[in-house]
C-alpha cells in the first residue's frame, strides 16, 4: 500500500513516497510522481484515493500559484499547510477528499518545515512524519535513529533503511520509492529506491 | 414630429379613451397580406394570398399547422405570428401530453388572448403586430376564431384579414348562407373568390383548374403557389 | 443491474490507511450490502454514524417530511362494463389500520357529468384528488363554452398526478377507478399510486382484484344488460365482504348511463349468510388439524 | 520522437468483459461481450468509442455510462477545435473527461475508460475512471480478464516491438483472457493509431482464434487434452 | 475522562398502524417506486422488412391486471418503439418520445428517422441515471436505404444497433431461440461481413410466432395475446395472434 515518509533536519527537509498507482489490487503504474511541486521551495507528498490526489493536490498548486502571482510574494510554507488544511475541513462536511498529505518546505528566516496532514485535517508540524501501513515500521527506527544535526546523507541512508525495511516487512509492499529533498537551493530528487 | 403626444408607449390613454398604440397595432394587421378563412359544418378552410417581392424570392410562409387538429394563418408582421404559433404549438403539445387529447380550439384562442393583452399593459411590452385567424376542429366541431392585437378574439362563420380584406368580406358576406352546408371543394372555392376580389380574374366556371391545382399539391408537401386552403376534417 | 458502488464505499473512511482496510474481505467489496453507502451501526445499539454526513440521512434521522404510510384507508372499488353504460361498486367503510373507524364514507363520487371516481386507500390524499378535479370542473364552467373534461381526459390528468407525485417519492396512496360515458361508449381506466394505468372492461382495486376480478372473468360481457351487470357486481361484493376483513355490509354503487348520467345509489346491505360449515367450521377439512 | 506501447483491458457495468489497448505507435485490442451477471445480452457491443478520427475512447464499466460520458467527451472535443482553431491533446481530452466524473464521484457511475489517441506530442493513453482517478501510462489492462491479459502482455511487450507484433501481442493477450475469464468474449477488435488517426486493422471472432492458436485440442495445456 | 457514549437500546417493534417514529426499526408498509409489470417483446430487422411484436398482458406479482396492453407505440410511419418493464415509466417515456417527435416535425416538417429516434431514446434513458426509467426498450424501423432496423438498449440508456432482439420477462426463453435462428456475423469483424440475417419475411414472421407461443408456455407473464406489427416500405401490417389465457 502507498507509503510516505518525511525527516527534518536542520537545514533541509527530506520526503519519500513509493510510486506506484494501484487499482484494488493491480498496480496499474509504477513511475507515478507522487510528491508536487507546490513552488521551487515547497513539496506536497500526497496519497489516497488516486482521484481526490490528484484533484486536490493540483487545486492546493493552482492557488499557492494564483498568490504569488496576484501579490507578487510567496506564501510560508505555515501559510501554505494551514490555507490545505482549511480547505480539507472545509471539504470534510461536503464532500470529503480522501487523501493523506506531508507538506515540506524551506523558507528565508524559518528554514525547513515538515507538516503532517490526514484526511480528518488534522495537522501537526514534525520532525518526523509518515502515513501508511509501512510508516508503523519506520516511524519507531527513525525515532532512534534521528537527531538534531542530521546530514542530507544520514537522512538519505535512514530513508534507505526504511525502505527496505517495508520491503521487507509489509506483504503488501509498493516495489519502487523516491526521495527527494528541500534546502535552501530548492528542492531535487535525489533517487529512485 | 409626434403625430400627438399620446402614442408614445402603450400605457397612455388619448382624452378621446384610445390606445394609440394597440390601434397602430391593429393597423399593421391592416398592412399585411390578405387571409380568409370560412367554415363549414364540417370543415373550416384558411387560405392566404402570396405576393412574391420579387422573381428572386419565394413568398413568406403565412399558415401554420399548431397541431393536427388546428392551424392558423396570419397577417401583419410575421415574425410575431411565428413567435405567438410556436407558443400555441407547446400549449397543444402539454395539452396533449397531460390530457392525450386534442386542446380545445376555444381555450387556446383564449391563452393567445391572454398573452396579447399582457403587452397592451406593460410598458416596457408592445403589442403583437399581427392577426390570427385560428381554424381548427375538436369535439364541438369546426371553430374559426379571430386573434386580434388587442387581446380580443372573435368567433366567425367566416372572416378575413389583411390588407384589401373589406372587399373579401363583402364578398363572404354576400356568400355566407351557401358555407353551412358547402362541400370542402366549395369552402376552397369561396375562399378563393374571396382573395379575388381585386383582381376579378376567377369567375364561376374557372375555378375547377385552381382546385385541381390543390388537389395534386396536396400529394405533395402542400407549399407555395396559390395555395393556402388547409382543409381541417372532421 | 444497477452499478457497483466504487472502489471505496464512502462510509468507511479514508481509501488508504486505518484498520477496516487492513481485512482482505473489504477488498472485494463484493458483500450484499457493499454497493449502498450504509453507515456503521454499533453492536452497543448508539445511533448510526459515518464520516460522510450524507450517509445518515438514509440512517432515518431525519424527519420524513414527506408521509411514507397511509392512515385511514379504503378497500376495494369494482368496476363494470356493460351495454349503454358503466358501474362502480364500493362499500363506504374507512378503516384506521385494524380499526372500523369511520362507516359512511362515500368513495365513489361524481367528478362531472359524465365521469365518476372511485378510489380505495389513503381517504386524506382521495380528498385532495378530489380538491383537484374540482378546480379542473370550475375552471370548464368558468370558461363557459360548452366544453368539459371527458373521463378519458381525466384519466390521463390522474394518471400524470400520480406518476408525477411518485417521482417527487411522495405518493398519493390510492388506487382509482375513473369510470365514465365517451359519446355512448362506456369508458373504465385504473390508475395505482406508483402511476401503473390501464383500462379494460372490467377492473377491481385492493382485494377485488383477487376476489372479484376472477368472478368478471368468467360472467362479464360487454353487452350485458344493466340488470345482468347489477348483479354480477352484487355477487362479487358479497364475496368482497366474506373474505375482506376491512369490509362492511354497506355498500354504494355508481352508475353512469347513456339515458341517465351519473348517478350514485344510496347505501345499501347485502343479504348474507353465516351459517356456511366452511364459515361455521373453518378448519374441519384443513389438513394436520387435529 | 518517442514512442511507447500502452495496453489495457475494460470491465463492463453489464458483466466484466475484457479489451486490451496496447498503444505501441498506439494500437488497440479489445473483445465485445456485455453481460449481465450472468446473462450475455450482447456479443456485439461496440466498445471502441470512436470519439474523432484521432481519438478513441474504451468503455469499460456501465456500458450507459460509457457510452454518453464519452460521447458527451466528443462533443466537448469537436467544441474546442472549433473555438481554438486545432484539435485537442489527448492530455486535454482525458482532463476533460476527468473533471465530469470528479463532478458525479460518489453518485454511482461506474466506469473505466481509456482516451487514447495521437497528438502534436505523438501517440497519447489515459486511463480515466469513475473515482475521477486520471494516469497517463504506457500499458493498461482492466477488467476482469486484466489479469490473465497482464500475464501475456508483461511477458510478451518490449518498447521497440515491431507493429507487427505488438498487434499479435495485444490480440494473444485478449484472447486468453477471454479464454479464462468467462465473462469475456465476442469478438477481438484491433485499432492502431498513427499519426494519420486511429485504423482498424483485427476483428476477430474469439472462437476463430481459438483454433488458430491451438489447431490440435491435444497440444493445449488444459483443454482436455489426455493425461501425460 | 469523557463522557460514555449515550446509549438507546433498540425500542421494540410497537405495534399499530404505523406511527411517524423515525425508528427505522418500526415495521411499516413500504412502497417501492417500481415494479415490474412484465411482458416480452421482440423484434427481427430484415432486408427490407422489418417485425416487432409484444405480448398484451400486463401483470403485477401474481395477478393479471389486464389482457390487453399494447406495448408498442407508434412514433411515426416508419418507426416504432416497443418497451417492457414498469408500466408507469413506460408510458411515460412513450409520451415524451411522442411529444418530442412532433417538436421534431414542427421544426424539420419531416418525422425523426430510427437512428434519430434511438439516439434520442439513449439519451434520454441516460438523463435519469439516477431514478431510471425502469424499461427494457427496443426501438424499431427502416433505415435510410430501406432496410430493416432494431435497436436494443439497457435501462439507462445504453444501446446498440442489431439484427434481433428480444427484451423483458420471456427474454432469457427467446433470445436462444433467435440466436440460433438469425445468428450472423459480429459487425465488429475485419474484413466486414454481413451481420444482419437474410430470413424471408414469411419465415421471420413464423419464428416470431413459435418464439411467442413457447415463451408463453413457460413465462407466467407472457400470455394472453401478441401484438405482430410487420413495417415494409408499403406500410405497416398488424396482426393479433392469440396465447394462452393462463
Amino acid at each position: 500500500m502507498e507509503y510516505l515518509m518525511g525527516i527534518k533536519g536542520k537545514d533541509f527537509v527530506m520526503v519519500c513516497s513509493d510510486t506506484s498507482a494501484a487499482q484494488q489490487i493491480i498496480t496499474i503504474k509504477h513511475d507515478e510522481d507522487k510528491i508536487i511541486p507546490i513552488d521551487n521551495h515547497k513539496l506536497m507528498a500526497t496519497s489516497g484515493e488516486p482521484g481526490d490526489r490528484v484533484m486536490f493536490s493540483e487545486f492546493i498548486m493552482a492557488n499557492v500559484r494564483l498568490y504569488a502571482l496576484r501579490f507578487g510574494a510567496s506564501l510560508s510554507t505555515k501559510a501554505v499547510a494551514n490555507f490545505t488544511r482549511s480547505e480539507m475541513a472545509k471539504a470534510l462536511r461536503q464532500k470529503p477528499y480522501q487523501t493523506n498529505l506531508l507538506i515540506a518546505g524551506f523558507d528565508e528566516g524559518a528554514g525547513p518545515s515538515l507538516y503532517w496532514m490526514d484526511y480528518l485535517a488534522t495537522m501537526h508540524s514534525m520532525n518526523i512524519a509518515g502515513t501508511g501501513y509501512g510508516s508503523y515500521f519506520v516511524l519507531s527506527m527513525f525515532d532512534k535513529l534521528w537527531h538534531r544535526d542530521l546530514s542530507q546523507d544520514e537522512a538519505f541512508e535512514m530513508m534507505k533503511k526504511g525502505v527496505v525495511e517495508v520491503k521487507a516487512r509489509l506483504v503488501v509492499a509498493p516495489s519502487a520509492f523516491q526521495v527527494k529533498v528541500i534546502d535552501k537551493d530548492g528542492t531535487r530528487l535525489l533517487g529512485k529506491l | 414630429m409626434f403625430r400627438n403626444q399620446y402614442d408614445t408607449d402603450v400605457v397612455t390613454w388619448s382624452p378621446q379613451g384610445r390606445i394609440h398604440q394597440v390601434e397602430y397595432a391593429m393597423e399593421a394587421v391592416k398592412q399585411g397580406s390578405t387571409a380568409v378563412a370560412l367554415k363549414s359544418n364540417t370543415h373550416v378552410v384558411l387560405a392566404t394570398l402570396n405576393r412574391a417581392d420579387s422573381e428572386l424570392t419565394s413568398s413568406l410562409q403565412k399558415i401554420f399547422k399548431v397541431d393536427d387538429h388546428l392551424g392558423i394563418a396570419a397577417s401583419g408582421l410575421i415574425s410575431d405570428g411565428r413567435s405567438l404559433c410556436k407558443f400555441m404549438r407547446s400549449e397543444c403539445l402539454n395539452h396533449r401530453y397531460v390530457y392525450e387529447s386534442a386542446m380545445p380550439v376555444t381555450r387556446l384562442v383564449r391563452e393567445v388572448a391572454d398573452n396579447a393583452q399582457v403587452c397592451t399593459q406593460r410598458s416596457w411590452k408592445r403589442p403583437y403586430g399581427v392577426g390570427l385567424l385560428v381554424a381548427g376542429h375538436d369535439k364541438s366541431g369546426p371553430r374559426l376564431f379571430y386573434c386580434c392585437p388587442s387581446g380580443n378574439y372573435y368567433e366567425y362563420l367566416a372572416h378575413a384579414i389583411g390588407g384589401r380584406s373589406q372587399a373579401a368580406r363583402t364578398y363572404l358576406e354576400r356568400k355566407h348562407e351557401e358555407y353551412p352546408d358547402a362541400s370542402l371543394d366549395g369552402l376552397i372555392g369561396h375562399a378563393l373568390q374571396a382573395l379575388d376580389q381585386d383582381f376579378k380574374e376567377l369567375d364561376e366556371a374557372s375555378l375547377q383548374p385552381y382546385i385541381q391545382a390543390l388537389r395534386d399539391a396536396e400529394g405533395g408537401d402542400g407549399g407555395g403557389g396559390a395555395d393556402g386552403a388547409a382543409p381541417m376534417e372532421s | 443491474m444497477f452499478a457497483k458502488g466504487p472502489s471505496h464505499s464512502t462510509a468507511l473512511g479514508p481509501g488508504c490507511a486505518g484498520p477496516p482496510l487492513a481485512n482482505p474481505q473489504n477488498f472485494g467489496q463484493a458483500g450484499p450490502g457493499a454497493h449502498e453507502h450504509g453507515s456503521h451501526q454499533p453492536s452497543c445499539g448508539a445511533a448510526p454514524f459515518a464520516v460522510d454526513a450524507s450517509m445518515l440521512r438514509s440512517a432515518g434521522s431525519q424527519p420524513h417530511k414527506h408521509t411514507q404510510s397511509p392512515y385511514v384507508t379504503g378497500s376495494s372499488v369494482l368496476g363494470i362494463t356493460y351495454a349503454g353504460g358503466v358501474m362502480l361498486a364500493s362499500d363506504t367503510l374507512a378503516s384506521y389500520g385494524s380499526t372500523k373507524r369511520y362507516k359512511s364514507v362515500q368513495r365513489l363520487v361524481k367528478v362531472n357529468e359524465t365521469t365518476v371516481l372511485g378510489a380505495g386507500g389513503e381517504i386524506s390524499d382521495l380528498q385532495y384528488i378530489l380538491n383537484m378535479l374540482d378546480d379542473l370542473s370550475t375552471e370548464d364552467y368558468c370558461a363557459d363554452d360548452g366544453q368539459s373534461l371527458s373521463s378519458q381526459e381525466l384519466y390521463s390528468y390522474l394518471s400524470r398526478v400520480m406518476y408525477n407525485r411518485r417521482n417527487k417519492m411522495d405518493p398519493l396512496w390510492n388506487s382509482l377507478l375513473i369510470a365514465g360515458l365517451e359519446s355512448g361508449k362506456p369508458f373504465l381506466g385504473s390508475v395505482n399510486m406508483i402511476g401503473v394505468a390501464f383500462s379494460d372492461d372490467h377492473l377491481a382495486t385492493g382485494f377485488g382484484s383477487h376476489l372479484a376480478r376472477p368472478l368478471f372473468r368468467k360472467k362479464h360481457r360487454p353487452d350485458m344488460s344493466e340488470e345482468e351487470a347489477t348483479a354480477l357486481i352484487r355477487e362479487a361484493l358479497e364475496v368482497c365482504y366474506y373474505r375482506d376483513k376491512q369490509s362492511i355490509n354497506k355498500f354504494q354503487i355508481a352508475k353512469v348511463t347513456t339515458a341517465g348520467g351519473v348517478s350514485i345509489s344510496d347505501a345499501f346491505a347485502l343479504p348474507t349468510k353465516w351459517e356456511y360449515q366452511a364459515f361455521v367450521d373453518p378448519t374441519r377439512d384443513a389438513v394436520g388439524v387435529w | 520522437m518517442s514512442r511507447y506501447a500502452l495496453a489495457f483491458v475494460n470491465i463492463n457495468m453489464l458483466g466484466p468483459a475484457s479489451s486490451l489497448c496496447l498503444l505501441f505507435k498506439t494500437w488497440t485490442a479489445l473483445s465485445a461481450r456485455a453481460s449481465m451477471g450472468t446473462y450475455i445480452s450482447s456479443q456485439t457491443v461496440k466498445k471502441v468509442i470512436e470519439i474523432n478520427p484521432y481519438l478513441l475512447g474504451t468503455m469499460a464499466g456501465g456500458a450507459a455510462d460509457c457510452q454518453f460520458w464519452l460521447r458527451n467527451l466528443g462533443m466537448q472535443c469537436r467544441l474546442y477545435e472549433l473555438k481554438n482553431g486545432h484539435r485537442i491533446t489527448v492530455k486535454a481530452a482525458s482532463k476533460l473527461l476527468a473533471n465530469t466524473l470528479f463532478g458525479y464521484k460518489g453518485m454511482g457511475l461506474s466506469m473505466g475508460t481509456m482516451i487514447a489517441g495521437w497528438d502534436v506530442g505523438g501517440p497519447g493513453l489515459y486511463y480515466v475512471d469513475s473515482d475521477a482517478q486520471r494516469t497517463k501510462g504506457q500499458i493498461f489492462s482492466v477488467g476482469s480478464g486484466s489479469l490473465y491479459a497482464y500475464g501475456i502482455l508483461d511477458d510478451g511487450y518490449n518498447f521497440d516491438m515491431e507493429v507487427e507484433d505488438a498487434i499479435e501481442l495485444g490480440q494473444r493477450s485478449i484472447y486468453h483472457a477471454t479464454y479464462r475469464d468467462a465473462v469475456s468474449g465476442g469478438t477481438v477488435s484491433v485499432y492502431h493509431v498513427t499519426k494519420d488517426g486511429w485504423k482498424k486493422v483485427r476483428g476477430a471472432d474469439v472462437g476463430d482464434l481459438h483454433y488458430k492458436y491451438y489447431p490440435d485440442a491435444d497440444q493445449h495445456p488444459t483443454y482436455g487434452a489426455s493425461p501425460l | 475522562m469523557l463522557a460514555p457514549p449515550p446509549f438507546r437500546l433498540h425500542t421494540p417493534a410497537s405495534v399499530g398502524p404505523a406511527n411517524a417514529s423515525s425508528d427505522n426499526t418500526r415495521s411499516r408498509p413500504a412502497w417501492s417506486p417500481y415494479d415490474d409489470n412484465g411482458g416480452t417483446c421482440v423484434a427481427v430487422a430484415g432486408s427490407d422488412y422489418c417485425i416487432v411484436a409484444a405480448s398484451t398482458r400486463l401483470s403485477t406479482g401474481f395477478s393479471i391486471l389486464t389482457r390487453d396492453c399494447s406495448k408498442l407505440f407508434k412514433i411515426s410511419e416508419q418507426v416504432y418503439i416497443a418497451s417492457a418493464g414498469f408500466q408507469g415509466d413506460v408510458r411515460a417515456l412513450q409520451k415524451m418520445l411522442q411529444t418530442r417527435n412532433v417538436m421534431y416535425e414542427h421544426i424539420h416538417r419531416k418525422p425523426m428517422s430510427a437512428s434519430a429516434l434511438a439516439q434520442l431514446l439513449g439519451n434520454n434513458l441516460y438523463y435519469k441515471r439516477f431514478f431510471p426509467y425502469f424499461t427494457w426498450n427496443l426501438c424499431v424501423g427502416l433505415d435510410p436505404e430501406g432496410k430493416g432496423s432494431v435497436y436494443t438498449y439497457d435501462p439507462v440508456g445504453s444501446f446498440e444497433r442489431v439484427g434481433f432482439s428480444c427484451q423483458g420477462s420471456g427474454k432469457d426463453l427467446i433470445q436462444p431461440v433467435l440466436d440460433n435462428q438469425l445468428k450472423a456475423a459480429s459487425p465488429l469483424v475485419v474484413p466486414a461481413k454481413d451481420w444482419m440475417s437474410a430470413l424471408p419475411l414469411e419465415q421471420a414472421q413464423d419464428l416470431v410466432r413459435d418464439a411467442f407461443v413457447s415463451a408463453g408456455e413457460r413465462d407466467i407473464y407472457t400470455g394472453d395475446s401478441v401484438e405482430i406489427l410487420t413495417i415494409t416500405k408499403d406500410g405497416v401490417n398488424k396482426e393479433i395472434l392469440d396465447l394462452k389465457k393462463d
